[in-house]
């Protein structure tokens, strides 16, 4: 007990692993949740933006006009025509028409009736024996069955032909959204790109070089944000010809500035600290004080502006589009099934409703994940 | 009594009514002017300003009786302002729209040319007649007459501020039932009964305010919450509900026709079967009753029904020219195989062209499926703003393109001289030496039954080649309190508010 | 043991200064005025300055005289106001940022202030690993290895190597930083007060290790401290700084000797001793420290100065050789014995 | 600084020069005129339109004549409204643009700030987590939606305010609000995750430990040193938002000048997609000023150096 | 005579990634009112860490898990926040071993230092602003009105430090907690701010603890030593006794680390072998062991508790069993 301790004992060496700052910082985000989790979800929206659709039976252009504006779930009724068969039906509200299904939600198509009356705002419908008269005189329309007794729905059922409901051509949204992702994700990933190739580098060099350099790359920023969008888009649809590459040539070239300018004003206020003293006194070049001290600071800012400019970069698509760059019909980006369901807001909520919570969904996606990634890269935030 | 406010959805850059071509205008300068004779409810001609008329036997010498009328500002309306107003509008610096509306007078089209100098075969003999004398026989030259172009106007009042005067309520001086109380730009034209108009009694409301909303959606929204009393028009996902829901919906019928121009100079639709084809295996009733989802009509001539000439509507017993109102997809597989695609093979890859606009793009979008579906075809679709677009289809680069005309005036001579060689609406530079003369006699003639003959043969010509690919004709849709009565709009989309009242 | 450094022995004359400062100045303008002008601060007013290679050159002085400053400008971080530069050579105060790489490489600096000066973004690992980064030595493995050496050098474990700075106390941030500056084995560093948040134990041992690097390496150190008896230890040259200037400059045994300046004897005067039960004289030095907005007129140290006559107030004296390489800026220094010294 | 604003100022001018000359030539290059209109023009009106509106004449001559007027601060007539001046468009329509604006700004920052600081203060508790979420929502629903939306419950459906105009102040609601959605977010986003950068310093400590109030130590020293980005984003947006929006101005029938100046590029009004267009450059290139003032205002260490220094 | 502070064995941990850190662990000290208690002790030892967890001042990271902290009667552990701020910078004044990064950057020094005054005495702006003054001349700034204005990166790194003292000293605190006040101050300043600090001593009874490597200023000014080694207090006692008899072999090889001013030969500096135990492993005994000349079997196997009373240490060889070893320094 009290004799020496032999030189060596007592201390105990435990070595952790050597993990470098990315390293670290990689499993700090694997240790968050949501960030995980949102990437799991942009990995599965990618997946099924490429390999959806070959599951579905329809493509984004397949129209069936006689199936159009059908809603993703539905009250259905059950009329028996009196020879043992019965016909399972649902009524669209916002346009009168009946739509035969089956008993698993699966649309078989539209039930035709004697021509509408216009002025008893009614329609007969032959089941057989059986008639049922659609009365719309008086909203919500109901049907009324022969002995004048209203006739109430059997049930409700999910649409299983056309998950997401079909659109006003009659198209699946679910197909057509799946579409739309590949076009608006690509858009999202090119605005990130300029964002973080141009738009960081421009603003940090500005900031950080400062003086003349500074104040010409901002005036070029300020003329850049002035000049109508509209204006340099029409001209570049009459260069370019439109498509993706042309949305990608325009986002590229003006969708940073945004980014320039926060970053730069970062950069003002972190360029006198110490530790860029430091790093110019071991002779780094501009470039890794950049990269290595200056922007790593600044990342919170950067992802916010990010992740908020994304969505900009997916409504910008859709206005090009309308415009005329872009994607041509019957192509559509989430962006233009969104401004195009705007229209049908009242009627057909579904057709909004979808890809509005597609952006919405990968929007919070994008934002958990620029939490985490801006977390994992800042040591100091506890868990 | 009353005040009444209705929703325009567009705001006309000029009030001029010599110079505006805008069809957004018409609401503004149709209830604050007349000119010599006006449409009733019934779209009969009926007289205004002038009282009387007399034609001349070849119908070229146009003599008309004016009655005593008042400027809004109490002048007298003497003849003499039709004159300044017509001649003024055949000078070149004003800058008028529409001065080839003129040009059939004798001396206009040449004077035009010259700077406005020359003669003018336009004359007041004395304060109340007015005469001028035609080159040609215009058949259609009383439904001209309502249009804005003819519509008088104040000559003191226009030279003291010839740009600015409508824009001021105090020099926006016309003939109509009403008279501007205030311009709001962007927002609002306010309108007060006008007391010096000769038929005032019959004017009752005594405050018109016509709100521009320029979003329909917004504008439904206003007409459901009761905040205003009628509007224009509605978004087209609303219509089978109003039209059943709403005592206010009105579908109210509009001389236009939506139609695609195929470019006979292009290939492959320099060929007639492939034209006749594609015409063939579009499905117009579907159109109307799914992507429309209104109660347009299937077009299958490019005239639209409505219009009147001796005694029978223009489209009465009109052929169908090969075209059925549901697809014939046989026929037209047959044809293009005729052509030499036999389902579709070896179609070369054809752009159909559209200016930005959703309905029509959703319109355009069921074509192509149904191209696609019924001929194996693939057709992209191009929409560009009309900025880009109208150029382009004026210098006839382009495959198909899609297009519309609607009425200038309530005669079928408006769609038909459109394709008229030289004509400059002959947009698709499209040439047949039997149609403009089929027009040209349709124009000569004075009896009208031989007139209209003339301008169905030309329809069929025009028709059976297959240039055009129709697609429907034209109903507004719009709202109007049930409580206003005596309102009307006229096939030529005026609303007149002239008579116009309240319910008790 | 080490030999000192026979600098006196004519080794100057032979050998080229390492870095020569001449008449350098660098004001700052300071406060925050917007429509008018601000005012003059002069923080390095005239320094004239040989640092020799091999040697350390201790720099003492008041907080606040300009030490920190006269560093910073010596290594460019600072653009000079007026005066010259010369490392090696190159004109380091007029030279482009790009001619600037080379000299960076070869001369280090210890920050003061050790944690505003590590990126907290990055391990420990990282920090120390830059500058050889810098300069492309080593694979990444390699380098690691390097860091590993240096941790255990300057007395920390080669597990901090994963960690952030904010993990760290004062003292061994410190260190991260002593680590960082000699990883590439400069030529001259710059230590700017590198072991006053050490421990006496850590101290020690990094006091010998610089010495061991001098050693080994030939280096050369500009050596800022408050600490007159690490610099005494250390030095083989003491300047005194006073109010941006040098005011005496000596070698560390003819300093403590024989101190010339009235500053610097009233700062060995002050310097606390290890032992409690020993006492010190009364206070030295009394009188308005004054501010270098407002820098008094002939001696700047006049107003403090208990010898301080008219002369003094009107004529600034000279930095001059008082015998022996033994520079002091006093018009009494040396053989000219003040007039009413005590 | 007197000297840097003056400088500033002066290069303002370069720059919208810059502006001026970079817009008259893409507007010109781009295809459409003013004239294109609903229908074809024969080709003798178009020349006589064409003569009257000096568009006749050689690009360049157009260019100076342009230049020449707007040194004396004239926009020119519209080309699309006879006897409008575009100076008496901005005039009549800026208002109205300028109410809603700077009550969007208003918003904007009396929201998007504190929902910000709730938001840090909150980290990761359900506060936090609400706030993020309806940022979440406000940037990635655009505005003519929310606009749509919000029309048709509030005004429609529920009847709580007008369904267009401002004729009472509650039919400013909804038009700020949608205008100010996406900003409100995106500051509120901006300050939360700059707060915590800041909440992180050591001198956050040293104001605890001189015992100051958690207000005090929140505003005087979290709010303070964590505003430069908020402050950088705030510039734009107040530029952006008082030249008005083209979507809510139509959606909710306001007469400003975002709607006229969208117009006036479908239009090809010359000189109205000019005079807009100078206008918006003139308060960007103010705005960004101030935000550059400002910055050496928030941050002492942040030097204004003048383009010669 | 009743401790101003009394804490009460003080254990604070870092929960980071890797695992806990334990830094202090187990710390307990009295001061007694008109006293300065210096605390020396290995760089990352603890002590920093000590005098933030009295405060509750530590970054989330840190968390006290047991120890109590008794100023005034009131053990500052369960105090409420808002009363813990009455505390704070009031009554307990606070100098932190950074300056740099502690203070603001975007506030001028003398607001840092009014705000202090304003919020713990009712005071109007100009008194407080020439309360400041007079606290910048006594901390020896120059030109202390016109320098009011600066901004803290406009201040040498010992202006920083002493306008931290000014904001400690802004209210004359019953106690003060100074984190190596003066590690960047130049020796004559150093005395004349630690005048300073006796003075106020003296004359307000205020208490000091005194945080410092610097053992010349332990021997000037304090009356009582605290030092620290691995988070725990090695030894304990008056200044005079400790360093004419160290008894912990930890104090004796610090003391024998300092250079000798007297000497010139550039001798070798001593420093204790070895390196200080990681403390997010610290060892199970002692943790001065592994580097302890005198290092037994049961240094490693148990942690000693403090042996002696008036002067205590924390060491096995002062057990009554043990081995007499040399123990002089
Ligand atoms: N960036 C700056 N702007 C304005 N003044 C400054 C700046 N840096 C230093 N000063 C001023 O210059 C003077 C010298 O400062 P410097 O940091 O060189 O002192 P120092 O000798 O290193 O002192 P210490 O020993 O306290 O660190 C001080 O009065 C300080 O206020
Ligand atoms: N945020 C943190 N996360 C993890 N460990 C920390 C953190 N802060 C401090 N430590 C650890 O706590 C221990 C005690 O630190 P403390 O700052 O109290 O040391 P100190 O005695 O003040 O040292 P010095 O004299 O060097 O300032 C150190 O080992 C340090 O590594
Ligand atoms: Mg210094
Ligand atoms: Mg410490």
């Amino acid at each position: 007990m009290w004799e020496k301790l032999p030189p060596g004992d007592g201390a105990a060496v435990v070595t952790e692993p050597s993990l470098t700052y990315w390293q670290d910082a990689r499993r700090r985000l694997w240790a968050n949740k949501p960030a995980v989790v949102s990437i799991a979800f942009i990995l599965l929206l990618i997946t099924a933006a490429i390999f959806g659709p070959l599951f579905s039976p329809f493509t984004y252009a397949d129209q069936n006009l006689r199936l159009a504006n059908i809603p993703p779930a539905f009250e259905t009724y059950s009329v028996a025509d009196g020879h043992g068969t019965t016909t399972r039906f649902f009524l669209n509200a916002s346009n009168f028409n009946l739509y035969e299904v089956d008993a698993e939600g699966h649309v078989l198509g539209l039930l035709r009736g004697e021509r509408k009356d216009m002025l008893k705002k009614s329609q007969a419908f032959e089941f057989g024996d059986t008639t049922i008269t659609l009365d719309y005189s008086r909203l919500p329309a109901k049907l009324v069955a022969e002995d004048g007794a209203t006739i109430s729905p059997s049930g409700w059922s999910w649409n299983r032909t056309y998950i997401f409901g079909t659109d006003q051509l009659g198209r699946d949204v679910l197909v057509r959204q799946l579409y739309g992702a590949r076009i608006s994700l690509t858009v999202a990933f090119v605005a990130t790109l300029v964002n973080f190739f141009i738009g960081i580098f421009y603003g940090g060099i500005a900031g950080y070089i400062g003086g003349k350099t500074d104040a010409i790359m901002m005036r070029i920023v300020e003329i850049i944000a002035t000049i109508p969008l509209t204006l340099y888009v029409v001209l570049l649809m009459v260069v370019f010809d439109s498509g993706l590459y042309s949305i990608i040539i325009a986002i590229g070239s003006v969708f940073w500035v945004d980014m320039a300018r926060i970053v730069r004003g970062q950069i003002l206020s972190l360029k006198s600290q110490d530790y860029v003293a430091a790093a110019r006194t071991m002779g780094a070049s501009t470039t890794r004080i950049l990269t290595r001290h200056l922007l790593p600071n600044s990342i919170g800012p950067i992802i916010v502006t990010l992740t908020m400019l994304i969505p900009s970069a997916i409504f910008i698509e859709s206005f090009m589009s309308f415009i005329g760059l872009g994607v041509t019909p019957p192509l559509a980006s989430w962006g233009t099934l969104t401004s195009d369901a705007v229209e049908t807001m009242r009627a057909y909520p579904h057709q909004l409703f979808f890809p509005a919570a597609a952006i919405s969904l990968t929007m919070f996606a994008f934002n958990f994940l620029g939490d985490g990634l801006r977390d994992a890269l800042d040591p100091r935030f506890r868990k | 009594a009353g005040e009444l406010t209705y929703v325009v959805n567009n705001e006309s850059a000029k009030y001029d009514p010599g110079t505006t071509a805008e069809t957004f205008a018409a609401p503004i300068i149709g209830n604050t002017f007349e000119g010599l004779v006006r449409f009733d409810a019934n779209n009969e001609i009926v007289p205004a300003l002038a009282e009387t008329w007399d034609v001349s036997e070849d119908g070229l010498t146009y003599t008309f009786h004016l009655r005593d009328a008042n400027w809004s500002d109490g002048k007298p309306v003497v003849a003499g302002d039709f004159v300044y107003a017509w001649k003024r509008v055949l000078t070149p610096a004003t800058g008028a729209m529409n001065a080839p509306m003129l040009f059939s007078i004798v001396g206009a089209e040449e004077a035009y040319g010259a700077d406005g100098a020359g003669d003018i075969s336009i004359s007041a003999p004395d304060d109340k007649t007015l005469t001028f004398t035609l080159k040609q026989r215009v058949p259609y030259m009383m439904q001209l007459l309502t249009y804005t172009t003819f519509f008088p106007v104040r000559q003191d009042v226009v030279e003291a501020d010839p740009e600015g005067w409508t824009r001021n309520p105090a020099t926006f001086i016309g003939t109509g039932p009403f008279r501007v109380t205030a311009f709001n730009q962007g927002e609002s034209v306010v309108f007060e009964k006008n007391p010096e108009y000769y038929d005032a009694d019959a004017v009752s409301l005594d405050k018109l305010t016509f709100r521009l909303i320029p979003d329909p959606a917004t504008a439904l929204a206003a007409m459901e919450a009761g905040d205003v009393d009628g509007i224009e028009s509605v978004p087209a996902p609303e219509i089978p509900r109003l039209s059943v829901e709403s005592d206010a919906f009105m579908v109210v019928p509009a001389l236009g026709t939506t139609y695609a121009l195929f470019n006979p100079h292009q290939a492959p639709l320099d060929n007639l079967e492939v034209r006749k084809a594609l015409s063939m295996a579009i499905d117009r009733e579907e159109i109307v009753e799914f992507v429309l989802q209104s109660a347009d009509i299937p077009a299958l001539g490019l005239v639209p029904p409505g219009m009147t000439l001796a005694g029978e509507d223009f489209t009465d017993g009109r052929d169908t020219f090969g075209l059925s109102e549901t697809a014939d997809v046989e026929g037209a597989q047959a044809l293009l195989a005729e052509a030499g695609y036999p389902n579709g093979e070896g179609f070369p890859d054809t752009l159909f062209v559209t200016y930005s606009s959703p309905p029509i793009e959703k319109l355009l979008e069921a074509i192509q499926q149904m191209w696609k579906q019924n001929l194996n075809i693939d057709v992209d679709i191009q929409a560009t703003e009309w900025q880009v677009f109208y150029p382009e289809v004026q210098k006839v680069e382009y495959q198909i393109a899609q297009m519309g005309w609607g009425a200038d005036y309530p005669h079928p001579m408006t769609f038909l001289d459109n394709f008229v060689t030289g004509s400059p609406n002959n947009l698709n530079n499209w040439s047949n030496a039997d149609y403009d003369a089929a027009i040209a006699a349709s124009k000569a003639t004075g009896d009208e039954a031989e007139s209209l003959a003339e301008m169905r043969k030309a329809e069929a010509i025009l028709m059976n080649d297959h240039v055009i690919l129709p697609q429907y004709h034209r109903n507004n849709y719009m709202m109007m309190s049930p409580k206003v009565m005596g309102f009307w709009r006229s096939t030529l989309n005026v609303p007149y508010f002239r008579d116009a009242h309240f319910m008790e | 043991m080490r030999a000192t450094l026979e600098w006196r022995e004519g080794v100057s004359e032979e050998k080229t200064p390492l870095v020569s400062i001449r008449d350098l100045h660098k004001h700052f303008q300071v406060g925050r005025a917007l429509f008018t002008p601000r005012p003059t601060l002069r923080a390095v007013d005239g320094v004239d300055l040989d640092i020799f290679p091999g040697e350390t050159l201790g720099l003492v002085g008041e907080s606040g005289c300009g030490k920190s400053t006269l560093a910073r400008t010596l290594i460019r971080l600072y653009q000079p106001t007026s005066g010259s530069i010369t490392f090696d050579g190159l004109d380091v105060a007029t030279a482009s940022e790009r001619d600037l790489t080379p000299f960076r490489r070869r001369v280090q600096m210890i920050f003061q202030d050790p944690y505003a000066s590590l990126n907290t973004r990055m391990t420990v690992r990282d920090l120390i690993a830059e500058p050889l980064e810098i300069a492309r030595i080593g694979t990444p493995q390699s380098r690691t290895a390097k860091v590993h050496e240096l941790l255990a050098r300057v007395g920390l474990h080669a597990d901090h190597a994963n960690r952030f700075a904010h993990e760290f106390s004062g003292g061994q941030r410190q260190r991260i930083g002593i680590a960082r500056a000699i990883a590439l084995e400069p030529d001259l560093v710059i230590c700017d007060e590198p072991i006053s948040a050490l421990d006496v134990s850590v101290q020690a041992q990094v006091v010998n290790m610089l010495e061991d690097l001098q050693d080994q390496l030939g280096l050369t150190y500009l050596f800022i401290t408050h600490d007159l008896s690490m610099v005494r230890h250390i030095s083989d040259r003491i300047g005194v700084m006073y109010l941006g200037k040098i005011v005496e400059l000596a070698s560390n045994t003819d300093l403590y000797a024989r101190p010339s300046h009235p500053y610097t004897q009233a700062l060995l005067a002050s310097i606390p001793v290890p032992d409690p039960t020993a006492t010190r004289p009364v206070e030295p030095m009394r009188g308005e420290i004054p501010s270098p907005m407002h820098i008094p007129s002939g001696c700047r140290f006049r107003t403090r100065c208990p010898l301080a006559t008219d002369l003094c107030a009107s004529t600034e004296p000279e930095l001059r050789d008082i015998g022996g390489g033994h520079l002091a800026a006093c018009h009494y220094a040396g053989d000219a014995a003040p007039p009413k010294a005590a | 600084m007197p000297l840097y604003i003056l400088q500033r100022l002066g290069m303002m001018l370069l720059t919208l020069w810059a502006i001026v000359t970079l817009t008259f030539f893409l507007m010109h290059a781009v295809p459409g005129g003013p004239f294109v209109s609903e229908r074809m023009l024969a080709p003798e009106i178009s020349a006589a339109l064409n003569a009257k509106y000096g568009l006749d004449q050689p690009i360049w001559a157009q260019y100076l004549s342009y230049l020449r007027g707007i040194v004396t601060f004239d926009l020119g007539p519209s080309f699309k409204y006879p006897g409008v001046s575009i100076n008496t468009m901005i005039a009549d329509g800026l208002p109205v643009t300028l109410r809603t604006g700077l009550l969007a700004v208003i918003a904007v920052v009396a929201l998007g700030v504190p929902l910000g600081i709730v938001a840090a203060l909150n980290r990761n508790r359900w506060p936090d987590t609400t706030v993020m979420l309806i940022a979440t929502i406000g940037v990635a629903i655009p505005s003519y939606v929310i606009a749509t939306v919000t029309l048709y419950i509030f005004a429609l459906r529920l009847g709580w305010v007008p369904t267009f105009g401002l004729d009472d102040w509650r039919g400013y609601i909804l038009p700020v609000f949608a205008l100010s959605g996406f900003w409100v977010s995106f500051v509120a986003r901006l300050t939360r995750s700059s707060l915590l950068e800041t909440f992180e310093q050591d001198y956050m400590t040293t104001a605890r430990a001189k015992g100051l109030r958690p207000g005090q130590v929140l505003f005087k020293h979290g709010l303070r040193n964590s505003l430069v980005p908020v402050v950088t984003v705030l510039g734009p947006v107040v530029a952006n938002l008082i030249t008005g929006s083209f979507v809510i101005e139509q959606i909710f029938a306001l007469p400003g000048i975002g709607r006229q100046f969208v117009l006036s590029i479908t239009n090809r009004d010359y000189t109205a997609i000019m005079g807009i267009t100078i206008f918006y450059a003139a308060a960007l290139m103010v705005m960004i000023l101030i935000v550059d003032l400002l910055y050496a205002v928030l941050d002492p260490r942040i030097k204004l150096t003048e383009a010669s220094a | 005579m009743t401790p101003v502070l009394s804490v009460r064995d003080l254990t604070t941990s870092f929960f980071t990634q890797r695992g806990e850190v334990q830094a202090v662990r187990g710390v307990s000290f009295d001061v007694y009112p008109g006293e300065i208690l210096g605390i020396v002790g290995e760089s990352g030892s603890g002590k920093s860490i000590t005098c933030m967890s009295i405060l509750r001042l530590l970054k989330p990271a840190g968390r006290i898990k047991s120890g109590s902290a008794t100023f005034d009667g009131q053990d500052l552990m369960t105090l409420s926040e808002a009363d813990l701020s009455d505390v704070r910078g009031n009554r307990i004044g606070m100098i932190f071993q950074d300056p740099m990064t502690s203070l603001n950057p975007t506030l001028s020094v003398g607001e840092q230092v009014i705000e202090t005054i304003l919020r713990h005495r009712k005071a109007t702006r100009a008194q407080a602003r020439a309360r400041a003054i007079e606290l910048f001349e006594l901390v020896r700034i120059p030109s202390a009105a016109e320098r009011l204005k600066s901004y803290p990166h406009e201040f040498s790194g010992g202006m920083r430090q002493r306008v931290m003292i000014a904001i400690a000293l802004a209210c004359d605190p019953k106690l003060l907690i100074a984190d190596e006040p003066t590690t960047a101050l130049d020796v004559t300043i150093q005395r004349q701010i630690l005048g300073l600090l006796k003075d106020l001593q003296a004359r307000l009874g205020m208490a000091v603890i005194l945080i410092t490597h610097d053992l010349g200023v332990i021997a000037e000014v304090t009356d009582r030593i605290v030092v620290m080694y691995g988070g725990l207090v090695m030894e304990t006692g008056p200044v005079r006794d400790l360093f004419a008899r160290p008894m912990h072999p930890y104090t004796q090889g610090l003391l024998a680390s300092v250079p000798d001013l007297r000497d010139d030969t550039h001798r070798r500096l001593t420093p204790i072998p070895g390196s200080p135990p990681d403390m997010a492993h610290p060892p199970s005994g002692c943790p001065f062991a592994p580097r302890c000349p005198h290092a037994m079997r049961q240094c490693a196997a148990a942690l000693p508790p403090i042996f002696g009373t008036d002067q205590g240490a924390r060491c096995w060889l002062h057990h009554p069993d043990a081995p007499k070893v040399e123990v002089a320094a």
